[in-house]
């Protein structure tokens, strides 16, 4: 185990990112999305987030990609079922994506040497640390996340919920 | 776990970054070049996760957790959005029969 | 309880009694409120001492924090002007009664709404009251001609609306330049006036104002807005506009423009002389063919400013304070000449000379006060006009010979078209449209008195009038003078 | 902080209100609770505040002055919905709960000190306003808005935060103190990072506020959205997105002044002329006033781009103005509405025949909007031309001046409508609700227009 | 008596707001009562002062009426002044003023305008007593223009024909055109002398050299105001039009008194013109140049007043090639004869005219001495007091003027003699025309025959007898008279004489001229003799070709026609191209354009939002690319 096994999940990584955006068929999106995930889930592994990987393991891939599934299942698209845009439009995005990655690494001057990530304390990933920092400095954000998602389920059952159309 | 994480020590933080952002452009693209509105919003989701990646490299390197705890949140986020978006998303597939954005076009001028 | 403040706020509560009140009383009422104005710029008259001074004065702190203040006072420059404003709002008043106005109340409401936002501008001491007037007499004329206007009321109020805003905000901006340049942050006009800025920045501010003041004059070439408006505007609508509104750019040149920007003045003041002496010339021009009588009348008056405002710039005792009693004539003539072209368009239903003539014949005192006004509007000796153009003239000629002789062109030109309408109007045969002509009824008659009897007197003994301005014109001028020779 | 308490109790009592189908105690509780919280807020004036729970927030004066604006333009707004909302379905409750929600991610943002506080206020506010924007589930133009501006919130969201992201990365904090420290003691030279951070903070923020080229889904939203909830959009949303907006910039960013300012000043500029170029050729009054929400957020970046000491009074005096004035514009456009069927400038002709005091509180409304002396909207213009040229920015004030006049052009076509076109119409039927609103906005409308002084002095 | 001088132009004034309040509820009888009376009262006090002064020490009164203008420097006193130049023209003004006012009660009687009529009248009496008044340029110039006015509202007086309210325009502006070279002068004179009141003009001026350019540029700018109102080239053509006046106005205003305010503003001013040669030299050939075209036009006219009224302009020549060689008191003197007798025509013709039943055209006339014998007799006199025959008061104005030009200049004598055969000629042809042969009107107008009534035939006498008199006052040394005139005026033009050679023509040489100009007179009344009554010659119509020079003369030189072409219409049509190419397309089309440019942006801005969620992200993309370049840039 080497350095390179960072790169190797970064490759990958990048590789599946690009066949999300690039599958016709958007079950398969879905399907290279959650392997994408994956790949980011290794990656947290790798920078010792034990939390983050597994609140995106079970999160992303568990909950909010079988969301999207479903919803796909239960309407049923088609591949195919809607032309997809031109060629052009499709190249003048990836040149704008292109564009995008050029201007935000050299903003960023992320070409330039920088110093190696190193991790100072085991912890600090780690269930026991997050938590105590979310409960006492984050624990006002913690709890207002709350209104949050009681606004969206709210919403999310308003919005989706069939009402028969009044005359 | 241990020698996995040793691994990691070394990779210069500036590779996390070029990562992060060819993926969040990645997801522009994809918000760009689709038409469904369901992939679309998938194509947000990793420039989401681009995000969440690069906050915990960012994290590891200050040596500070907030920056994880952040990433917890963004991914609250991220669950309410689906599930409002996707509502949304269902709602439209009812009165219209599709998830193409390009039909959506009443609005304009 | 400061006189002036009643004197500025009294038209406002006069607009809203009469929103308040039913429709029976709205004339007596608005002609009561007209006169209790008049009455009281009587009493500050009489109480008035034509030296430099500033008097009457008012300092309310408006809001503090801006350094604005609710400053305003009476020198001899701004007492003709207040003369003036309530001199012609109760002839504008009471001219309006005979006629069928829909809506009266509101009618009323805005003139006096507005006659406050006028007597602001000519009060004020401090640059953002000043603005604020500037533009609250705007909000009322612009209803006014929209509202009772003719057929394309609509577009030529619009534009002159936004034509005139438009140069308004470039003079705000200049006031808040200047604001901001004052060590203690103040919108006073004293500290205005001891400001010492650079020529170039003084250039711009120069504009700025002249812009503003230009448009509202209105200067040539920022005319157009003008015979449009004038044309559609219903009669009350013309006479404010043209009788008191048009003042306030005079006004403002005197007052503020080239008082706070000296220097551009004396970098720029020659060529707005031109354009003003262009502006004569060809407003006159134009007027020789014009076949509406509103149209020839706006055209008229648009030479008639350019020379009131190339006397401003000539920038003399003479042209001052003949432009300050011209400021008072051009009121009056042309608030006279309005109501007659009112008079004749109402009886005939059409402003086309062309289907005129002959009226002179059935309606004999018509034509007798339509003369006088005229001769007062092609400055006649002896009518109020000549005293003016006599001054404006001079003073122009001192500044430079050849302007003044383009510029006095105007009594040749102003004679001709004057004359003409005069003619197609007044003489030559009886046709079915005229010969129904009704002569002057009661109230048309004593509008009509008043008008005439105004021209020939101010005409006869312009004294009290010239007095009053006098001092303060000659300290303005010393002021100015001052600071252009210093650098 | 108890406003942020009793409005998230109240979000939850109005919820089990819709629950036992109390539906007329909704209005009354819901104005009762949100006054409750302007008390409570304003009782926090001037308590001498410091960031509380860990530096997550601070309920300074201007928290104070903003969320009391912003509660009571949301109280206003409310109290037009009465029926409003029954028209469109039975779940009204569930209504007013998600306007409250955004509220209360409103309240976060105009007192964050935090960034994730920023951040999760403006999702809060966000998702609620995604909701909000689809009420109409069976009408196209209203789905067509929430999924527009979902989609694109979405998408602006992620360069939020990436922007975020980048702070972090440069300052190790979300703390506004400790970036503020960071940008003054300058440990080792800014990091690019930071710079990045900034720039897409602006483009984050730029989308809320609507400004160009991030203001297209406004437009579209605004006028597919039911009419009420456009109104909610375009004043407290887009206020407490200026809030924000300025806070950030002015605690943290002001040192860097030189770097962003341009951008800024580009993006004004922009978004003045697009806003008030394209309002002009609009047949539709609820689309112009869209395009006139974008011009006036052109105005108010001109606090931004000239900071200083007078930019958040600026900001609030012309947040106050524009969102007491565009009430009363929806307003009447709901009351026009109802009655024509069409929200065009045609609906309006004649109206002041019939209905003179709707007409004259729509006139205040315009020339306030156009910023005609003795209004609200004038003092607020005057005042951010003052904050601008104290910045020497002459050509941008002049620019905008232009906008102004070209802005005049399309406000007075309302005008223009309702006083000198005539039309066969009945009298509009108006609740006292309605009135109330009308009369109350066109009144604080004036006082401020003629004397400022008891808003323009607050900070 | 001097100082109540203010009553003269007072009655005249009470006179006009009498008869112009009460027009409609006086009697014909009460307004012209008052009218002559009110003349009739300043014409007293007018003789009052001027005997007053005549046996005065001192010749020059100013009497301060108030103050009428004063800004910074400018005082413009309204104050008159008392010198022989003034008082004699009071005497005229309002002694001819009060003939013809008399005259008018029957001329105008049938009239329905009566009242005002006589208003007007009494209004113009006022202004020219102001003008004659005047102790100062300013105040001058209020009669100046005062009588302009009152001129355009009788010329105007039957406004019902669009031709006299033309003519009543046409008057008007031309005056008006000089008055402005009058004005500017005025403005001149005052940075010169830094006052207006010819008080301190004059001596100031008397100190300057001869020849300077200010004085040019101000006697210059004075001589375009004198032209104007005096009717020379090129302005003269209002005076033929202003005929259209009833006739008493043609007499009383464009013969007797308004047209000669040039001749007597010149006078008033001679020290300015006497030190400014260049400008005198141009007063001497326009006023030849009047002459002897105004002559050659009338010697056609078929009009009777038309006739008069180019005699008119040509006498007017006259005075002014007097003035221009120096010759003040003879210009002046001219002045006072030619109101006589001028006026004493213009009556005349009024009276046939009357007679005829409003016929002007003299093709229609004929014969008519035996049925207005008074007539004929009056204007016979006057006929031959303007031909210049001795020893009728013509000859010897005419004759001092041509002594003058004589010395000053011998083709211009020529000229000038020439002219005076011109004017016999024609007086006498009008003469014939009207009264000789055999009546050519339609039996109608021969039925209405009918010598006029004594109120019109009494100032004829009065007026012919002042023609035949009138000379009297100036009989030259030559002549063995004292010239009465000249010394009464000296104090008036004694600086101007010093500063002038005197004249130095032995009495042989004035014999000779005396005799030439006489004959030549005699022989052209001789040769019209010869053309009217021997051969019976009538006048052609209108339509028949004439040669070169007659067509010329017939058509006045096309003069009309030449301003209608390169001054009228040139204007009219500039005034259209300014109208509609400049002011409509061009400035209110750039300020239209404006407007048209944000609704045209406005329609393609609009086209950017165009529904498309995926063009909204590609925009916001751009936007964002934009950014972070600069930023990238700037960093």
């Amino acid at each position: 185990m080497s350095i390179s096994l960072f790169y190797f999940v970064a490759f990958l990584s990048i590789f599946f990112a690009l066949l999300v955006i690039f599958a016709k068929n958007p079950v398969h999106s879905v399907l290279y999305l959650i392997v994408t995930f994956f790949t980011f889930t290794v990656h947290y592994i790798l920078l010792n987030a034990q939390f983050l990987a597994i609140v995106n393991f079970i999160v992303y891939m568990g909950a909010i990609m079988v969301l999207f599934l479903f919803v796909l299942m239960l309407l049923n698209l088609n591949e195919g079922s809607m032309g997809s845009k031109s060629n052009l439009i499709k190249m003048i995005g990836v040149i704008a994506g292109m564009c995008l990655i050029i201007t935000l690494v050299g903003s960023a001057r992320v070409l330039t040497a920088s110093e190696p990530l190193v991790l100072q304390t085991q912890e600090l990933g780690l269930v026991k640390n997050l938590g105590k920092v979310l409960f006492s400095k984050f624990l006002l954000p913690f709890e207002v996340s709350s209104i949050l998602l009681l606004s969206a389920m709210v919403g999310a059952v308003l919005l989706a919920k069939k009402e028969i159309k009044r005359a | 776990m241990e020698n996995i994480t040793q691994a990691i020590q070394g990779v210069p933080l500036n590779h996390y970054i070029l990562l992060c952002t060819i993926i969040f452009s990645i997801g522009v693209i994809g918000v760009l070049i689709r038409r469904n509105a369901i992939v679309i919003f998938m194509s947000v989701e990793l420039m989401l996760n681009a995000v969440n990646l690069l906050l915990t490299a960012f994290s590891v390197q200050h040596n500070d957790p907030s920056g994880q705890v952040f990433v917890f949140f963004i991914m609250a986020l991220a669950a309410a959005e689906v599930a409002v978006g996707l509502a949304i998303i269902v709602m439209i597939f009812r009165n219209t029969n599709s998830t193409d954005v390009n039909i959506l076009n009443k609005l304009k001028w | 309880m400061e006189i002036l403040l009643v004197q500025i706020f009294i038209p406002l509560i006069a607009a809203l009694i009469i929103l308040a009140s039913g429709k029976t009383f709205v004339r007596g009422i608005a002609g009561a409120f007209s006169l209790v104005s008049l009455l009281i710029t009587v009493y500050l008259y009489l109480n008035f001492t034509p030296d430099a001074t500033t008097q009457f004065l008012v300092d309310l702190a408006w809001i503090p924090q801006f350094g604005i203040h609710f400053k305003a006072g009476v020198d001899g420059i701004s007492m003709v002007l207040l003369v003036l404003t309530n001199l012609l709002i109760p002839i504008i008043v009471l001219s309006s009664f005979k006629q069928d106005v829909k809506d009266q109340q509101a009618f009323y409401a805005l003139i006096f709404f507005m006659q406050s936002g006028l007597l602001i501008v000519f009060t004020a001491l401090d640059a953002f009251l000043f603005y604020v007037g500037w533009e609250v007499a705007l909000i009322p004329v612009y209803f006014i001609c929209a509202l009772w206007g003719g057929e394309n009321r609509i577009k030529a109020n619009l534009k002159f609306f936004i034509y005139t805003i438009a140069g308004s905000l470039l003079m705000l901006i200049a006031i808040i330049y200047l604001h901001l340049q004052t060590p203690g942050n103040s919108y006073d006009i004293s500290e205005f006036y001891k400001l010492e800025l650079d020529s170039v920045t003084q250039g711009w501010i120069f504009w700025a104002f002249f812009l503003a003041f230009a448009i509202k004059m209105p200067v040539f070439p920022f005319h157009t807005w003008q015979p449009d408006t004038y044309t559609e505007a219903p009669t009350a609508g013309t006479m404010l506009l043209a009788g008191i509104m048009l003042k306030m750019g005079i006004y403002g040149v005197i007052r503020w423009l080239i008082p706070i920007a000296p220097l551009g003045f004396q970098a720029w003041g020659e060529t707005a002389l031109i354009l003003s002496v262009i502006g004569v010339i060809y407003a006159s021009i134009i007027a020789f063919t014009q076949n509406d009588i509103k149209r020839l009348i706006a055209y008229s008056s648009i030479a008639h400013v350019g020379l009131i405002s190339a006397g401003i710039f000539a920038w003399n005792v003479q042209g001052l304070q003949g432009a300050m009693i011209q400021m008072l004539n051009h009121g009056i003539n042309v608030v006279g000449i309005f109501f007659i072209a009112d008079i004749i368009i109402r009886r005939m239903n059409t402003r086309d000379l062309s289907l005129m003539g002959g009226i002179a014949k059935p309606a004999p005192m018509l034509a007798i006060a339509f003369l006088l006004v005229l001769l007062g509007t092609v400055a006649l000796p002896l009518t109020n006009g000549f005293v003016g153009e006599f001054l404006l003239l001079m003073g122009i000629y001192n500044y430079n010979i050849w302007f003044a002789a383009i510029a006095g062109l105007t009594i040749i030109l102003g004679a001709v078209y004057m004359l003409r309408m005069y003619q197609k109007v007044m003489f030559g045969q009886v046709n079915t449209n005229t010969s129904v002509f009704t002569d002057l009824d009661g109230t048309e008659k004593s509008v009509l008195l008043i008008i005439s009897v105004l021209i020939i007197f101010i005409g006869v003994y312009p004294q009290p009038i010239l007095n009053i301005s006098e001092a303060a014109v000659i300290n303005l001028l010393e002021q100015v003078n001052q600071k252009i020779l210093v650098k | 902080m108890n406003a942020l308490i009793t409005l998230s109790v109240l979000a939850i009592l109005v919820l089990y209100l819709g629950l036992y189908k109390a539906k007329n105690a909704l209005l009354p509780v819901t104005l009762l609770g949100l006054g409750a919280a302007l008390v409570l807020s304003i009782l926090e004036w001037n308590s001498g505040a410091a960031p509380i729970y860990s530096g997550m927030m601070l309920f300074d004066n201007f928290a104070v002055a903003f969320t009391s604006i912003c509660i009571v333009s949301t109280m206003l707004i409310l109290l037009i919905s009465k029926d409003y909302f029954e028209h469109i379905s039975e779940h009204v409750a569930e209504y007013y709960t998600i306007i409250l929600f955004a509220l209360i991610g409103i309240l976060i943002m105009v007192s964050f000190h935090n960034l994730s506080m920023l951040f999760i206020g403006i999702e809060i506010m966000s998702v609620s306003l995604y909701i909000l924007a689809g009420i109409r589930k069976h009408d196209f133009k209203s789905n067509e808005a929430a999924l527009k501006y979902f989609l694109m919130g979405a998408f602006s969201t992620g360069f939020l935060l990436l922007g975020i992201t980048f702070l972090y990365g440069a300052s190790a904090s979300f703390d506004l103190s400790t970036i503020k420290e960071y940008v003054i003691s300058n440990p080792r030279g800014i990091s690019p990072l930071f710079y990045s951070g900034v720039t897409l903070m602006i483009i984050g923020l730029s989308f809320k506020i609507g400004a160009a080229p991030f203001h297209f889904w406004t437009p579209d939203v605004y006028e597919g959205s039911p009419t009420l909830i456009t109104a909610f959009m375009s004043t407290v949303v887009k206020t407490a997105s200026f809030a924000a907006f300025l806070r950030l910039f002015m605690v943290c960013f002001a040192p860097l002044h030189d770097f962003w300012m341009p951008s800024l000043l580009v993006i004004s500029v922009l978004t003045l002329f697009i806003g008030n170029v394209t309002a002009l050729y609009q047949h539709s009054f609820k689309r112009m006033l869209a395009f006139s929400s974008i011009s006036h957020a052109g105005y108010m970046l001109f606090a931004i781009v000239a900071l200083g000491p007078l930019s958040g009074n600026s900001v609030f005096v012309y947040a106050t103005a524009y969102s007491i004035a565009s009430i009363i514009a929806f307003a009447v456009l709901i009351l026009v509405k109802r009655q024509t069927g069409s929200d065009n400038f045609e609906s309006f002709n004649g109206l002041a025949r019939k209905n003179p005091f709707i007409a004259f509180t729509l006139t205040v409304t315009m020339l306030s909007l156009a910023g005609i002396p003795l209004t609200a909207g004038f003092i607020g213009k005057f005042m951010m031309f003052s904050t601008a040229l104290s910045e020497y920015h002459i050509i941008m004030v002049i620019l905008a001046a232009v906008n102004a006049v070209i802005g005049i052009f399309y406000y007075l076509k309302v005008i223009v409508a309702m006083y000198f076109k005539s039309a066969e119409r009945n009298e509009v039927q108006s609740s006292p609700y309605f009135n109330f609103v009308l009369g109350f906005s066109a009144l604080i409308t004036i006082i401020i227009g003629v004397y400022p002084g008891f808003i323009s002095n607050f900070f | 008596m001097i100082n109540l001088v203010w009553l003269i132009p007072l009655f005249p004034l009470l006179g006009f707001l009498i008869n112009g309040l009460g027009r409609n509820m006086l009697s014909k009888t009460v307004v012209g009562f008052v009218g002559c009376l009110s003349v009739m009262a300043s014409f007293a006090v007018s003789v009052g002062i001027f005997l007053e002064l005549n046996s005065s020490e001192t010749k020059s009164f100013i009497i301060p009426i108030f103050d009428w203008i004063s800004a910074g420097t400018v005082k413009i006193p309204f104050s008159f002044l008392i010198d022989p130049l003034s008082a004699l023209m009071l005497l005229i003004v309002t002694g001819i003023g009060f003939l013809i006012h008399v005259y008018s009660t029957g001329y105008m009687n049938h009239d329905a305008g009566f009242g005002k009529f006589f208003s007007y009248l009494n209004l113009f009496i006022f202004f020219m007593l102001l003008l004659v008044l005047g102790s100062n340029y300013v105040v001058m110039f209020i009669g100046w223009e005062g009588v302009g006015l009152c001129s355009y509202l009788l010329i105007g007086f039957w406004f019902s024909n669009t031709a006299y309210a033309s003519a009543a325009k046409k008057a008007f502006i031309m005056n008006r055109i000089g008055d402005l070279g009058f004005l500017i002068a005025v403005f001149l004179i005052f940075t010169t002398f830094n006052s207006v009141e010819f008080a301190n003009v004059f001596p100031q001026a008397a100190n300057m050299v001869s020849g300077d350019s200010t004085l040019i540029l101000i006697t210059a700018l004075l001589f375009v105001g004198a032209i104007g109102k005096s009717a020379q080239i090129p302005l003269f053509t209002w005076l033929p039009d202003a005929m259209a006046g009833p006739t008493p106005v043609s007499a009383l205003i464009h013969a007797a008194t308004m047209v000669t305010a040039g001749i007597y503003m010149i006078a008033r001013s001679n020290i300015l013109f006497t030190l400014a040669p260049e400008t005198l030299a141009v007063v001497s050939i326009i006023g030849l140049a009047t002459l002897l075209m105004a002559a050659a036009i009338a010697v056609s006219q078929t009009d009777i007043k038309k006739v008069l009224a180019y005699s008119t302009v040509s006498q007017l020549g006259y005075m002014f090639l007097g003035l221009g060689v120096g010759a003040y008191t003879g210009a002046f003197f001219h002045v006072i004869t030619h109101a006589f007798f001028k006026a004493l025509l213009f009556l005349g013709a009024g009276s046939v005219i009357h007679a005829m039943s409003n016929e002007q055209d003299m093709r229609n006339m004929g014969g008519l001495r035996k049925k207005l014998p008074l007539t004929f007799l009056t204007m016979m006199v006057g006929t031959i007091a303007i031909a210049g025959i001795p020893p009728f008061s013509g000859f010897f104005s005419k004759d001092e003027i041509l002594a003058h030009v004589y010395e000053h200049n011998k083709v211009f004598w020529m000229i000038a003699v020439i002219g005076a055969m011109f004017t016999s000629f024609y007086m006498f042809r009008m003469m014939y025309l009207t009264f000789n042969g055999s009546f050519r009107g339609t039996t109608d107008q021969e039925h209405h025959l009918h010598e006029s009534p004594a109120s019109m035939t009494i100032p004829l006498i009065v007026l012919a007898v002042l023609s035949a008199l009138g000379g009297l006052i100036g009989i030259p040394a030559v002549l063995g008279g004292g010239h009465w005139l000249e010394n009464f005026l000296a104090p008036v033009f004694e600086v101007s004489k010093s500063k002038t050679n005197a004249l130095t023509l032995d009495h042989t040489t004035e014999y000779v001229l005396m005799a030439l100009s006489v004959t030549a007179a005699l022989l052209s009344m001789l040769y019209a003799y010869v053309r009217y009554v021997k051969q019976g010659h009538i006048p052609a119509n209108d339509r028949t070709d004439r040669g070169l020079l007659a067509r010329l003369s017939y058509n006045k030189f096309y003069i009309d026609q030449v301003y209608h072409s390169f001054i009228t219409r040139p204007l009219d049509t500039l005034s259209g191209f300014f109208y509609k190419t400049v002011d409509k397309a061009g400035i209110d089309g750039i300020v239209n354009g404006f407007g048209k440019g944000a609704v045209e942006a406005s329609k393609s801005f609009r086209l950017l939002q165009t529904g498309m969620v995926g063009f909204y992200i590609f925009m916001m993309v751009a936007g964002i690319l934009a950014l972070l370049f600069y930023s990238m840039y700037k960093i």
